[in-house]
């Protein structure tokens, strides 16, 4: 019940927030983070259950199931385990975070933004719960839609065309992985005589060998996409830096989550022999993913389209992990999504900061903040440090793993994405050298615009404050975490003969 | 009660199609344009009515009298439409009317 | 008793929060205090450890914090370990470390960023530590790491000038590439062994694989690119020179005692391991005679004083890697320590001359200061002998061991004595070439200004003059560790070293400081007039330049790298997609034109495409 | 029978194609009405007197003296002769002749090969049907009549 509460209390929250607009223009803000709250709440009832036992691979710690368009197999079918939750608790931080970076920023059209903002959680929540795969497709497409206004109406100069490039690369590879849904039910209802888009049920199905690679492949466009993944992810720089801050927090911190979700819950499960085989293609582009990106970003002036680009960077950790296939490479890949979530997520909030602040997002235009915005300077510190990989902080937990299990696997993939650290290190540090060090500009009276820039204020500094614990929390501790999913892992790579499957390919 | 081989009924009928085909493409003239589609129209009729013959059934008969219909309101309709081009252009001349492209 | 390991980093840390999060609220006088009193504490903890082991009989000490990362089978714990070896690095750090903070209070007074100085010292230290007692390697790349970050926070001290920030990331990224050799090395250790807890990981090691085993050389090979990194030795060594760029006592402490030592503290801790790959291990050897040779040429050619200290340091770091690869493993360990005491007094003085004099680092531009500076003569005069070897100085001592060692080698042995030899010769001459032009001679430039100094400054110098004479008194307590290593280097002592040795291992040095004397002092050669010889002009300006290794990695790396970057600013794959946005806009152009709105033309589309259907089916 | 056929068959061919060949509407108009009694006989040959009748009745009378008087209220005089001749290029008919021919021979070859007993199929039989089975075809009809009536009216309304 938890769960359809969840969604439930974002979906009205959302229309609530609208319909309060015209109440008070203040009101829709107060609205969202009220319902951010609640779900907060729910879910940290959801974190004792899993402290309970019951987490494994279809051992939910919490479902509902009520029946929807019963002669097709569909149902309403909700339920969570162990990963669930921590990908939930990570939507839930974020959406609060979003909304608490949104607070002043957004004055125009309010509600209809704050209406937006929770039905894209909503279809965030869902996603991550929804386990009747014809739901899941359907808040897969819930997410995308008010993502879009988000971009399209609130964001910056070119946000139409960003707006429009993100809508047809997620829906164009949205609509792949519905024929490969479909064509699953469909020999679903070959081998057990009725149609189901019950997950449990397409566990099952054996796919012809001839068209299992290709049915797999659908799943994997929309997934590769949303992660993203080379060769899917332009849509991410240009969505990234048009995006208002709290889009752009969303997207990084909490929708791209959903690809790799997606992987590890529906594709290597549903499909673990064209896994087996497609995973070195995977490893490949997850290591061209992880240098190309970097370098790419190296090369940008726009601050937020260089974040965007690392953020692809290290998503290529998450992808490298997954399809290593081992728990230490899942382990990592969660850590690595929980971790980017915030760091990226902190990351984005920074960079909004500062075009909030001095109305331009080109670091060539920026130089030595430290002076003036001395915190601001520490916080961006911090979090590019932890973006680098420094240990002690939760990315360099999850690469560390993520990279450990890959190269049990394999020994060139591991060694080549081992790279891309160095590279971390030299575009995090040259986004701290360019904007925060370096001569002052106001200092030399060379430009009055930066007059406005001011230090952070105490509803900032709480929340970055809240994301840095949380960084460190997983960097020191990240026993915590690792907890919650260990039963859901294991279960998944025992579960399946995949890892037979995985040590036969690799041996080749 | 003598035969007629059903294939010569139906190839009377293509041709009224096929000629009625080539004078909706080749007329500027709407009139004409119109008047040929009645002649299609006629064509399909005439297929229906051969059909009920060589079957003995009297569903075909019916076909044309809905044929019948729809060509009497097309032409109410049509000739309505040409009535009032014509006021408002001056012209049966189709090739002017192309106000419909994007 | 030994419960307290933990509280070691714990005081650090505490001063680092502190003054992180309070640091703009206190007074200049309670930063200083937090700053340097935490690190005294850290000392006394370190002694109070101490104490017991040494009285005690030496036992190794393990204390497990928590587990830290638990997966599978892959376990890393917050576990700390104490032997002797560790207990030479914590005095080091916190001793050394604690007069260098003492130091700085006085050093840094006016320096409107204090408390962010202090603040990272003390991350620094706190890191340091976390690297010498870790009981595993992941934990201790956990040090490695933070003692790197907290390095390039420092250099980049001053930040309002770009060139720092430039020498900060230099320093980062460079060993960088040396921590991430290392991080592969850890995932070869953990996929192949089972663990990274570093006893049982050599255990494992000894048992499973071979000497001369393809394992044990990759590893080795990895964790020494990592060595070499952090220990700024041949090829990674360009970024220590510029690392001078921030505030001197970073230098003394990060730049010359502690960090830059880790290297060498990595290889003796995973000796074992090397023992396995003698290839390797001589490969080390060799690194550190290249460097410490390269590094020495280079240091006769600089003009700014910190520049000819970093060299300095390299070249001694070299010393210890070729100690480490020579099987000398206490006498490296031992250099460490000696070279902790004298270089960061030298440092120290530096700082002194640098500060009295208002930033001047050109040392052509002192000159006599012997009776303007009297305790940064001190602590240079002091410093320069035990650097160059003088006879019953620390680093005497010291070096003599390691050359011993490098006797020892059967085969190469000699040529490593040799080049050892040639290095303290030009150790001698460059060392004291320092002495004579900055403290002697004629004034050439600051003729006014007296001595910045006060207890908290002069009260370090002198405790580590001391240091810097008497410390090669000392025994450090690294028998245990080094056990098997030992008996093996002793056996070989009695036979290969014959007096002749001894006394050139003497006099080298001292020749080499007559060189520097008659040259610098005495003017009976001059400099100038060697400089007229086209092929000395040469060599000058090529090893001025650090054997041009800065150009060439630039031509290398960096130049390719920036072009790279450049040449696909605009994401290459992203045209696939504006190609195929192209093509639907050139469709859409097409198609529009076709929607010509002439009722004939539409009805002949049809008519085809109803002949085109018809004539499917019937001739199909 | 048969000689009824084959007659009205010619004639309505050639009428037929002078329709699409004439440059006079009213002229072309009259071929019109002529064709259709001529496939009306082609429909009494066929056994269909009902049909024929109304092929005659509504078709040849109502419809094409609707045709009539819309061209005379047109008043398409000899301006519009000359016209249609300035439209009628013999490149024109090119293209459409090709098409029709290619479909019409695509027709011809999928005839069936048979031969039609006539039988008559009496008014009884069709209206049977028509009030039987089909009194839902015969309403939507009624209806489509009723909406052509209005929008006739409606578009030819003079504003």
């Amino acid at each position: 019940m938890i769960l359809l509460s969840l969604v439930g209390v974002f979906f009205f929250g959302g229309l609530l927030a609208w319909l309060s607009e015209f109440v008070d223009v203040r009101l829709p803000r107060w609205v969202a983070m009220l319902s951010a709250v609640i779900c907060a709440g729910l879910i940290s009832r959801l974190v004792f259950m899993v402290d309970s036992g019951g987490v494994g691979l279809l051992g939910w710690v919490d479902e509902f199931e009520g029946s929807w368009i019963p002669s097709l197999g569909i149902d309403f079918f909700f339920a969570a385990d162990g990963l669930t939750v921590l990908m939930l608790a990570l939507t839930v931080l974020l959406g609060i975070v979003s909304i608490a970076s949104a607070w002043d920023e957004i004055k125009e059209r309010a509600g209809f933004f704050y209406f937006n903002l929770l039905w894209t959680l909503a279809g965030v929540v869902g996603v991550f719960t929804a386990l009747d795969l014809f739901l899941f497709f359907f808040f897969w497409e819930v997410m995308l839609i008010p993502m879009y206004f988000i971009i399209a109406i609130w964001g910056h100069e070119n946000r139409r065309y960003a707006a429009t490039k993100f809508f047809i690369f997620t829906q164009v590879t949205g609509m792949m992985m519905l024929v490969s849904l479909l064509c699953l039910v469909y020999f679903h209802s070959l081998q057990f005589g009725e149609f189901s888009f019950n997950y449990n049920d397409l566990l099952r199905v054996d796919l012809p060998k001839s068209i299992d690679l290709w049915v797999m492949l659908g799943f994997f466009a929309a997934f590769a996409t949303k992660l993203p993944s080379v060769p899917f992810h332009s849509w991410l720089p240009d969505a990234h830096s048009q995006a208002p801050t709290a889009g752009s927090v969303l997207l990084a911190g909490v929708l791209l989550k959903t690809g790799a979700y997606g992987l590890i819950r529906f594709t290597i499960p549903l499909f673990p022999q064209a896994t087996a085989l497609f995973a070195p293609i995977a490893m490949s582009l997850a290591v061209i993913s992880i240098l190309y990106c970097a370098k790419v970003a190296l090369a940008q002036t726009d601050i937020k389209r260089l974040i965007a680009y690392t953020s692809v960077s290290h998503m290529g950790f998450v992808l490298l992990g997954i399809y290593a296939w081992n728990e230490l490479g899942l382990q990592g890949a969660v850590m690595t999504m929980l971790a980017h979530g915030l760091s990226a997520a902190a990351l984005f909030m920074l960079a909004g900061g500062l075009q909030h602040r001095i109305h331009t997002r080109d670091m060539r235009e920026m130089s030595g903040f430290w002076i003036v915005a001395p915190k601001m300077a520490v916080v961006a510190l911090f979090f590019s440090v932890a973006a680098l990989g420094l240990p002690g902080l939760g990315n360099f937990v999850g690469e560390f793993l993520a990279l450990l299990g890959a190269f049990s696997v394999s020994i060139p993939a591991a060694v080549i994405a081992v790279l891309g650290v160095i590279f971390a290190s030299v575009y995090s540090l040259w986004v701290m050298q360019s904007v925060f060090q370096g001569p002052s500009l106001r200092q030399e009276g060379k430009d009055s615009t930066h007059e406005a820039l001011l230090d952070l204020d105490r509803r900032e500094l709480f929340f970055y404050g809240v994301m840095m614990i949380g960084l460190l929390w997983m960097g020191l501790y990240p026993q915590t975490f690792l907890d919650f999913s260990s039963g859901v892992i294991e279960d998944l790579v025992m579960s399946d003969d995949a890892a037979a499957l995985y040590a036969r390919e690799f041996s080749k | 009660m003598d035969t007629i081989p059903f294939e010569h009924g139906l190839l009377l009928a293509s041709a009224l199609f096929a000629l009625g085909l080539v004078g909706v493409t080749t007329r500027r003239n709407i009139v004409f344009v119109l008047m040929s589609l009645e002649i299609m129209l006629n064509a399909t009729g005439l297929v229906f009515v051969v059909g009920s013959s060589k079957w003995g059934h009297a569903d075909g008969q019916i076909m044309f009298l809905m044929i019948l219909t729809l060509a009497a309101a097309e032409v109410a309709v049509g000739l309505a439409l040409i009535i009032q081009l014509y006021r408002r252009f001056k012209t049966v001349d189709i090739d002017v009317l192309s106000q419909l492209k994007g | 008793m030994f419960e307290s390991l933990g509280l070691l980093p714990t005081f650090p840390l505490l001063g680092f929060l502190t003054l992180f999060l309070a640091g703009g609220f206190l007074p200049r006088r309670m930063i200083g205090l937090i700053g340097a009193g935490s690190i005294g504490l850290s000392f006394l903890v370190a002694l109070s450890i101490v104490m017991p082991f040494l009285s005690g009989d030496s036992e190794e000490v393990r204390h497990v914090v928590y587990t830290w990362l638990s997966v599978g089978n892959f376990e890393s714990t917050f576990g700390l370990y104490l032997d002797g070896l560790t207990v030479v690095m914590i005095l080091v750090i916190t001793g050394v470390g604690f007069l260098i903070h003492l130091y700085s209070t006085g050093f840094m007074i006016d320096d409107p960023s204090f408390s962010r100085f202090f603040a990272i010292m003390n991350l620094f230290v706190a890191s340091m530590l976390i690297l010498v007692i870790a009981d595993n390697l992941l934990l201790l790349y956990l040090g490695w790491e933070g003692v790197g970050l907290c390095s390039y926070l420092l250099i980049g001290f001053w930040y309002t000038d770009p060139e720092n920030g430039y020498a900060a990331r230099k320093a980062f990224v460079t060993t960088r590439v040396g921590d991430t050799s290392m991080a592969i090395g850890l995932f070869l250790l953990f996929t192949q062994l089972g663990t990274l807890d570093i006893q049982s990981l050599l255990v494992f090691a000894q048992d499973r694989w071979d000497i001369g085993s393809g394992f044990a050389i990759a590893a080795t090979l990895l964790l020494l690119g990592g060595a070499v990194g952090k220990s700024a030795q041949l090829p990674l060594q360009t970024w220590l020179p510029d690392a001078m760029a921030g505030p001197t006592p970073i230098s003394a402490l990060i730049h010359a005692a502690t960090m830059v030592t880790a290297g060498v503290y990595l290889i003796a801790r995973m000796h074992p391991l090397f023992e396995l790959a003698p290839n390797v291990q001589l490969l080390v050897a060799l690194i550190g005679l290249a460097t410490l040779l390269i590094a020495g040429f280079t240091a006769m050619t600089q003009h700014d004083i910190k520049r000819i200290l970093a060299y300095s340091t390299i070249s001694q770091i070299g010393y210890m890697f070729l100690g480490l690869g020579v099987g000398a493993w206490s006498a490296s360990i031992f250099h460490l320590m000696t070279h902790a005491f004298f270089k960061a007094l030298l440092f120290l003085g530096a700082g002194t001359v640098i500060l009295s004099l208002h930033h001047e680092h050109d040392i052509f531009k002192m000159g006599g200061k012997w009776r303007q500076l009297p305790v940064a003569f001190a602590s240079f005069m002091i410093g320069s002998l035990a650097l160059a070897a003088f006879p019953f100085t620390s680093g005497y001592f010291s070096k003599d061991e390691i050359l011993i060692g490098a006797l020892a080698v059967e085969g190469v042995g000699l040529w490593l004595w040799l080049g050892g030899v040639v290095g303290a010769f030009f150790t001698g001459i460059y060392s004291f070439r320092l002495v004579f032009v900055v403290f002697f001679g004629e004034s050439r430039g600051h003729h006014d200004e007296g001595e910045v100094t006060g207890l908290a400054m002069a009260l370090p110098l002198f405790v580590l003059m001391v240091l810097a004479l008497l410390g090669g008194f000392i025994h450090i307590p690294v028998d245990n560790v080094f056990s098997h290593g030992a008996a093996l280097g002793a056996a070989h002592e009695e036979h290969s070293v014959s007096t002749f040795m001894h006394a050139v291992m003497i006099v080298v040095p001292l020749l080499g400081i007559g060189v520097s004397y008659l040259f610098y002092c005495a003017g009976v050669f001059s400099v100038s007039s060697l400089m007229k010889l086209p092929l000395a002009k040469t060599l000058h300006s090529f090893w001025y330049s650090g054997w041009g290794f800065d150009c060439l990695y630039k031509l290398l790396f960096i130049s390719p790298f920036l072009w790279l970057s450049k040449v696909n600013r605009r994401d290459v794959v992203d045209t696939f997609y504006a190609g195929i946005v192209v093509l639907s806009v050139f469709g859409n152009a097409v198609s529009v034109r076709s929607q010509s709105g002439l009722l004939r033309w539409y009805i002949l589309s049809i008519v085809i495409g109803i002949v085109l259907l018809v004539s499917l089916g019937a001739f199909l | 029978m048969s000689f009824l056929f084959y007659a009205g068959g010619a004639v309505a061919l050639i009428s037929t194609l002078f329709v699409i060949l004439q440059t006079n509407v009213v002229h072309a108009l009259i071929y019109l009405v002529l064709s259709l009694l001529a496939v009306a006989v082609v429909f009494f040959s066929l056994g269909a007197p009902f049909v024929a009748l109304l092929e005659a009745i509504v078709y040849a009378g109502a419809i094409m003296v609707l045709f009539l008087f819309v061209v005379m209220m047109l008043n398409l005089g000899q301006t519009t002769r000359e016209q249609e001749k300035a439209w009628l290029p013999p490149r024109v008919w090119l293209i459409p002749v090709v098409l029709a021919t290619v479909l019409l021979s695509g027709l011809l070859s999928s005839f069936p090969a048979n031969s039609i007993e006539v039988t008559e199929v009496g008014v009884m039989e069709v209206s049977g049907l028509l009030f039987g089975p089909y009194v839902l075809a015969v309403e939507l009809a009624s209806f489509l009549l009723l909406a052509g009536l209005i929008s006739a009216y409606h578009l030819a309304k003079s504003r």
